[in-house]
């Protein structure tokens, strides 16, 4: 009962954030400067037709009929149309989607994958050589630009050693083999980053958790030191790293519209700079909503496994 | 996709037995990739002027009444000739009987009617202002089309083998999404942010293509071109952005370098609604302050011819005038004070094009050193279309002029470098009426008014730099239009 | 070990701050300069070369070290100033407010400063401001949620309970009595955001979303360089970066071990 | 032979090398009740931690600590992790905190259980709730069900002393079991202390500051002080007759009692100067 009146709650706070935020990014497109008319006519057009295109496209009526128009289309996944092309923003959305959510999506357990690891083993032998070394590591990886660490896998395995494609991309659909293959670089790049950013966290985690009692109650028991910290620290380390990740969404998004700069990749992060470039606001206005959207939601979802990791939000407590 | 990177994605994956299935048969070399830099927005060319559409569609996809060759030379191509009349103003065309559409239509003289009037109603000013000269069109038989002009226009017929002398399929609804032509190839897909596929059109009236495929990859990034050319991921780097990275391409075993020329000039815009910007001495020492030699071995690599004028080696009243303002701070400087101009500080506002943030700088660098003080701001392209190039808020600018024969916009006072000479705007309208013989020599009379005036100062002829792989033959040297033309290309393997 | 974070820490955020102060007052050449000597090598008189446009490296670089200091300073400062006095505002309890500041904060943090950005340069085109502007706001909500954190531990000592029974005004409290006890950890907190700041501006530059190429700063640095051609002139500006970030990194975990090492990262 | 005899027991710490245990000697016979006194600071912990091989990683230890003919401070973890919990094991002081908050304690037990010998889920859940019931946690099987922070103070440590009995082991270092309970629930879990260890027949090294404690639980006593051991002896003869005068004084100053009102209170420091050279 507990769980699901907190999860209620929280349910409410999200949707109610979701709606501000959606009239907060729709004022701030209004105020962008740049005709959207003008530059699809081009260099070329005439000041008319720009006022013509601007009636057609219905950009000179009121504020509030068109907020609540796209509030209302958004509820059943109508983004509007696109200004540029007139198709709608959702078949723009829809292929693009699927390499962002890919990248995000694979990055996010994979960076864990290596980071857990990676943060054990340096808070376990942080007093050693080996351990201060991942350490290290970790601070190295994490101060290099992520733009810059793809342009360099990019150049030592696509072009001098040949092993994989320097760049672009192919549906899982059209070719599963290709597709593997023109991910890894991009994935394995974001993944160095991110593991590097996490295992510090995942480190000071076990750390905190070497000097707690319940890991000396673990070892009192027989568990090794090893085996003791991962059966007993794992959980109570994941707490504060879920938080972590949750925090780190946005910033991993960020660094997925840099490294699909970087190779190329029809994501969502290039439509977004290429629909600013082209000031199709209405194309602008939905991916940043879903990017948004998408950060809320994933926070939102932490807060749910974070009820489920920690028994102490589960229950109330008695003691 | 090599064997060896089955290995790796089997040893990332443990899935090697199922990926390797899905290798691509070797008869993918039917396919040919082609990197360019820009993408458009839309493939509607006539509401949109991205030259990216024409690039990939015009000649590949649409075809036009007569067409420019790589020698800037005129020749039929739908029209199997074509007549023009003692007083230069009627034009007929008669149509190939064999031409037709890839969705089987054949093309005739309605067709074109119709296509010429949608050129003529498009809101494109410069498309209007292309075909305002005519007086009429008329299709008097199913394969003859007749043009009349209001006056003689050496201009016109130049500008039909562009977008305007498109010849559209009657049966095209949607322009933007799904061109329809006639050409050797016919439009596949385009998958945003990625690529553009066109697929051989099996019915070609001519020569068929010689590709299953053909696919232009959208690679803006010049560092991203590079590494997919040199991995082997594509056929032809269509535009080297990065030229100095062309000498990683000198190995002629593996791959071709095309250093050609294009109908595009770099050009230092100045605005001329600018009191300092009015003033000759002004324009003049810029001119001599800017050692445009060291400007196009700096920007662009050493490639890219030096000019005095709006003219491209291949127009056919080319002159060089590139001596005309020397590099000579000493002038620049003397010049500079023999008008009173002292302190001049000037904005440089620039869109981020791949020339544009390299030649500003070193621009600022060198007029720095004659004493004028330049604010180098880069502007996004939707942003500089709207304040520079719609209400003129800049003193110099720097874009690339690609269209064939634009001197003319010379002549237009409310284009964007306001320059307003109403001896330059008779001389040019003189040049057009002329007779043919007479056209050139007039030309040149207005190009040399521009160069005396430093009307802009023009920094260099883009260059065409291709780089192919080997086997890859048949690519055109010069691209005298917006075309990049794969109907000549072909394949060794 | 915890020395050695502190020393590593304090001498490559040092060693930036020390470039840029010189850079100030001498630099080899005018980083702005062009040349006909492109791509030079690492030699004398040009030690770290010279890029594609002639331009001597050792000196943009060390006049970039100003930028990458401005940019740092400016959005921490723009993220401290606004954050930090809503963060205690709320955190010494104003329970309304409070709710529509952690919700602003939410939005503002779903609104990562790549976005930001894209919008303020389409806006008002892109420059290091808007680029410096756009990474402040972004992290705002960081300031505002640590220092409201810390507000209310500080809230429940003894002391501030006297000082409110002693009817000292709020205003006073808040800036006798828990501005000071939750600085070290708002110091702390700087030199992290310090770093992150100096990492998002890089991917903006790179995105073209920051300094033009005429301003000498790192990010833009490596988005010119042909690392092709000149790998160079790519790595150098990329080492670059790294260290300042390592420094700024390390200092502040340095300085958070030294004053407490239970104080454990903020999140 | 002693069940464990430990021999010139040095502990160091840190870089600087800290002393904290100096050259202790204590042996405990099968069965034994041993008592370890001391004040806050003196060692005592360090001790039941070097016994144990539960010191930090920053920790020197040096000197022979034999358990079962086994030297320990020279074993490899594995092997000593298989010593932990079957035939030594420890009963905690922080009853607070020495449970993983984030398990329920039914299976925090029963992992004892599985970690030491082959059993189906099944019979390591019959032995936990058996167990549980034993050291007096009523409803055995709901409290297994609970996470710690469902549970009192004084049922926490029920479930701890479970946990440290739950294996029948030979030696159980009890370090100030009861201190951070209440007063009246203190009591009942020492009287369970005290039947536990008589009926499952196991040695006991007992810490305490308390003499009144130790006095009541264990036969013998050693008195640990400054991380060196100056008294050792059977209880009532130390604690009656203190040949060292730290003994002395904490003699003295538990025995408030005796201490007429309106008189002074002993100190530590009216029978004992720290700054003299201590050697027993």
């Amino acid at each position: 009962m507990v769980v699901l009146r907190a999860a209620a709650r929280r349910l409410a706070v999200f949707l109610g954030t979701v709606l501000v935020a959606s009239l907060v990014i729709f004022l701030m497109m209004q105020a962008l400067p740049g005709d959207v008319a003008q530059v699809a006519l081009g260099m070329g057009a005439s000041p008319e037709k720009v006022e013509e295109l601007r009636q057609t496209w219905g950009l000179n009526r009121p504020l509030a009929v068109r907020y609540f128009e796209w509030l209302g289309g958004m509820l059943h996944f109508d983004f509007g149309s696109s200004l540029v092309k007139g198709q709608p923003v959702v078949d723009q959305i829809r292929p693009r989607l699927g390499v962002t959510a890919w990248l995000v999506g694979l990055s996010i357990p994979l960076s864990l994958l290596v980071a857990i690891p990676m943060g054990l083993t340096s808070a376990m032998l942080r007093r050693r050589a080996s351990g201060a070394l991942i350490n290290a590591l970790s601070h190295v990886g994490l101060a290099l630009p992520v733009f810059f660490l793809g342009a360099v896998a990019s150049m030592v395995f696509a072009v001098k050693l040949q092993w994989l494609p320097a760049n672009g991309y192919r549906s899982f659909a059209q070719s599963p083999g290709e597709w593997a293959l023109r991910m890894i670089l991009p994935v394995g790049t974001l993944v160095i980053v991110q593991s590097c950013f996490l295992a510090r966290y995942v480190r000071t985690g076990f750390i905190d958790v070497l000097s707690e009692d319940y890991y000396r109650t673990a070892r009192a028991s027989g568990w090794t030191k090893w085996r003791g910290l991962i059966r007993h620290g794992m959980r109570n380390m994941a707490t504060s790293l879920v938080t972590v990740v949750g925090l780190q969404v946005s910033s991993l998004l960020v660094g997925a519209v840099l490294i699909e700069q970087v190779f190329v990749l029809p994501g969502l992060g290039s439509l977004l700079v290429q629909s600013v470039g082209s000031r199709d606001l209405m194309v602008v206005q939905a991916v940043v909503m879903l990017l948004v959207f998408a950060v809320l939601a994933i926070n939102f979802l932490v807060d749910l496994l974070y009820l489920w990791i920690d028994p102490r939000l589960r229950r109330g407590k008695t003691a | 996709m090599s064997v060896r990177s089955g290995v790796i994605l089997g040893l990332v994956l443990g899935l090697s037995g199922i990926f390797s299935a899905c290798v691509p048969s070797p008869d993918s070399v039917r396919e040919l990739s082609i990197g360019i830099t820009v993408e458009p927005t839309t493939l509607d060319l006539t509401t949109d002027s991205a030259a990216a559409i024409p690039q990939m569609l015009l000649y590949n996809v649409y075809e036009t009444l007569v067409k420019l060759d790589s020698q800037g030379a005129i020749h039929p191509l739908l029209a199997s000739r074509y007549e023009v009349s003692a007083d230069s103003l009627t034009y007929s065309f008669s149509l190939d009987h064999k031409a037709k559409f890839a969705s089987g239509t054949p093309v005739d003289a309605d067709c074109v009617v119709a296509s010429i009037d949608r050129i003529r109603q498009s809101p494109n000013k410069t498309l209007q202002s292309q075909m305002a000269v005519i007086e009429s069109v008329e299709a008097p038989s199913a394969d003859l089309v007749v043009v009349t002009l209001k006056e003689p226009s050496n201009f016109w017929l130049y500008s039909m083998t562009g977008v305007a002398g498109i010849v559209f399929d009657p049966a095209s609804d949607d322009l933007a999404m799904k061109p329809q032509g006639s050409g050797p190839y016919q439009f596949d897909s385009w998958t945003s942010g990625d690529r553009l596929t066109l697929a051989k059109n099996e019915s070609y009236w001519g020569t068929p293509g010689r590709f299953e495929n053909v696919v232009f990859r959208f690679i803006p990034d010049p560092n991203a071109m590079v590494a997919a050319m040199l991995s082997g991921d594509l056929d032809i780097a269509g535009e080297m952005t990065s030229p100095d990275s062309l000498s990683l391409f000198s190995d002629e075993s593996k791959f071709t370098v095309i250093e050609g020329t294009t109908n595009g000039e770099v050009v230092l815009g100045f605005n001329h609604s600018r009191e300092n910007m009015k003033n000759l001495a002004v324009r003049q020492a810029i001119c001599h302050g800017i050692d445009r030699a060291a400007l196009v071995n700096t920007v662009w690599g050493g490639k890219g011819e030096l000019i005095g004028t709006m003219t491209v080696p291949t127009d056919p009243y080319y002159e060089d005038l590139s001596d005309t303002y020397s590099f000579d701070p000493e002038k620049a400087k003397q010049l500079l004070a023999e008008a009173g101009v002292s302190d001049l500080s000037l904005s440089l506002r620039i869109p981020t094009l791949p020339y544009g943030p390299k030649a500003a700088t070193f621009i600022a660098s060198q007029l720095g050193d004659i004493g004028i003080t330049v604010t180098v701001e880069e502007l996004d392209f939707p942003r500089w279309l709207e304040e520079v190039y719609r209400d003129g808020n800049y003193d110099m600018t720097i874009v690339a002029h690609v269209e064939a024969r634009d001197i003319v916009n010379f002549a237009n006072r409310e284009y964007y470098w306001k320059y307003d000479n109403p001896e330059f705007q008779a001389q040019i309208a003189l040049a057009d009426r002329s007779t043919p013989q007479d056209f050139v020599p007039q030309m040149q009379i207005a190009a040399r008014m521009l160069a005396d005036d430093a009307a802009a100062n023009w920094l260099f002829v883009f260059p065409n730099l291709i780089v192919a792989r080997e086997g890859i033959t048949g690519i055109g040297h010069n691209m005298t239009t917006l075309s990049f033309d794969v109907t000549t290309i072909s394949s060794k393997d | 070990m915890k020395k050695l974070t502190l020393i590593v820490g304090l001498v490559c955020s040092g060693f930036v701050v020390l470039v840029a102060l010189v850079s100030l007052v001498w630099t080899p050449f005018d980083p702005t300069k062009v040349s006909t000597h492109r791509y030079g090598g690492l030699s004398w008189p040009h030690i770290l070369g010279t890029d594609g446009l002639g331009m001597d490296t050792a000196s943009r670089l060390m006049t970039g070290a100003q930028t990458t200091l401005l940019v740092g300073i400016l959005a921490v400062g723009i993220a401290a100033v606004i954050g930090v006095p809503l963060g205690i505002y709320v955190g010494m309890g104003h329970k309304m407010l409070g709710e529509v500041v952690a919700r602003a904060s939410d939005i503002l943090y779903a609104l990562p400063a790549l976005l930001l950005a894209i919008l303020l340069a389409a806006a008002v085109g892109a420059s290091v401001m808007t680029a410096t502007v756009a990474i402040g706001i972004a992290t705002i909500p960081i300031f505002q949620r640590m220092a409201r954190a810390a507000t209310l531990t500080v809230m429940s000592q003894d002391y501030i309970l006297a000082a409110e029974v002693a009817g000292t005004p709020r205003f006073i409290i808040a800036l006798r009595h828990i501005l000071p006890n939750i600085a070290p950890l708002l110091g702390v907190q700087a030199a992290a955001s310090f770093s992150m700041a100096i990492l998002a501006e890089a991917g903006l530059a790179y995105l073209g979303l920051s300094a033009p190429q005429a301003v000498p700063a790192w990010g833009r640095m490596l988005r010119d360089a042909d690392i092709y051609t000149a790998p160079g002139q790519a790595v150098i500006p990329g080492i670059a970066i790294a260290v300042a970030v390592m420094g700024f990194n390390l200092l502040g975990d340095g300085v958070r071990d030294y004053l407490d090492p239970r104080l454990r990262e903020v999140r | 032979m002693s069940l464990l005899s430990i021999t010139d027991l040095s502990v160091e710490f840190g870089h600087n090398r800290t002393r904290v245990l100096d050259q202790a000697c204590l042996s405990v016979e099968p069965g034994q009740r041993l008592g370890l006194v001391g004040a806050s600071g003196s060692g005592k912990t360090v001790l039941a931690s070097a016994v144990m091989g539960l010191l930090p990683d920053n920790a020197y230890v040096m000197g022979s600590v034999v358990f079962q003919d086994q030297e320990l401070t020279t074993m490899r973890d594995k092997e000593f992790s298989a010593l932990r919990g079957q035939k030594m094991s420890m009963v905690f002081q922080e009853p607070m905190t020495a449970l993983d908050p984030t398990m329920k304690v039914g299976r925090q037990a029963g992992e004892l259980i599985g970690l030491h010998q082959q059993t189906s889920p099944k019979a390591t859940r019959t032995r936990v709730e058996e167990i549980f019931d034993q050291v007096g946690l009523s409803h055995a099987s709901r409290i297994a069900e609970a996470y710690p922070h469902e549970l009192s103070g004084g049922q926490r440590q029920r479930v701890v002393i479970a946990m440290a009995l739950v294996n029948n082991p030979d030696l159980i270092i009890c370090d100030e079991p009861t201190t951070a309970l209440d007063a009246t629930v203190q009591a009942k879990v020492l009287t369970l202390l005290d039947e536990e260890l008589s009926r499952v027949n196991a040695a006991c090294l007992f810490i305490s500051h308390d003499l009144g404690l130790v006095s009541r639980l264990c036969e013998d006593v050693a008195v640990i002080y400054a991380g060196r051991i100056v008294e050792t002896g059977p209880t009532a003869k130390v604690f009656h007759d203190p040949q060292h005068p730290y003994t002395a004084g904490l003699v003295a100053t538990a025995n408030i009692d005796a201490v007429t009102p309106g008189e002074r209170l002993p100190v530590i420091e009216d029978f004992f100067d720290p700054s003299q050279e201590v050697r027993s």
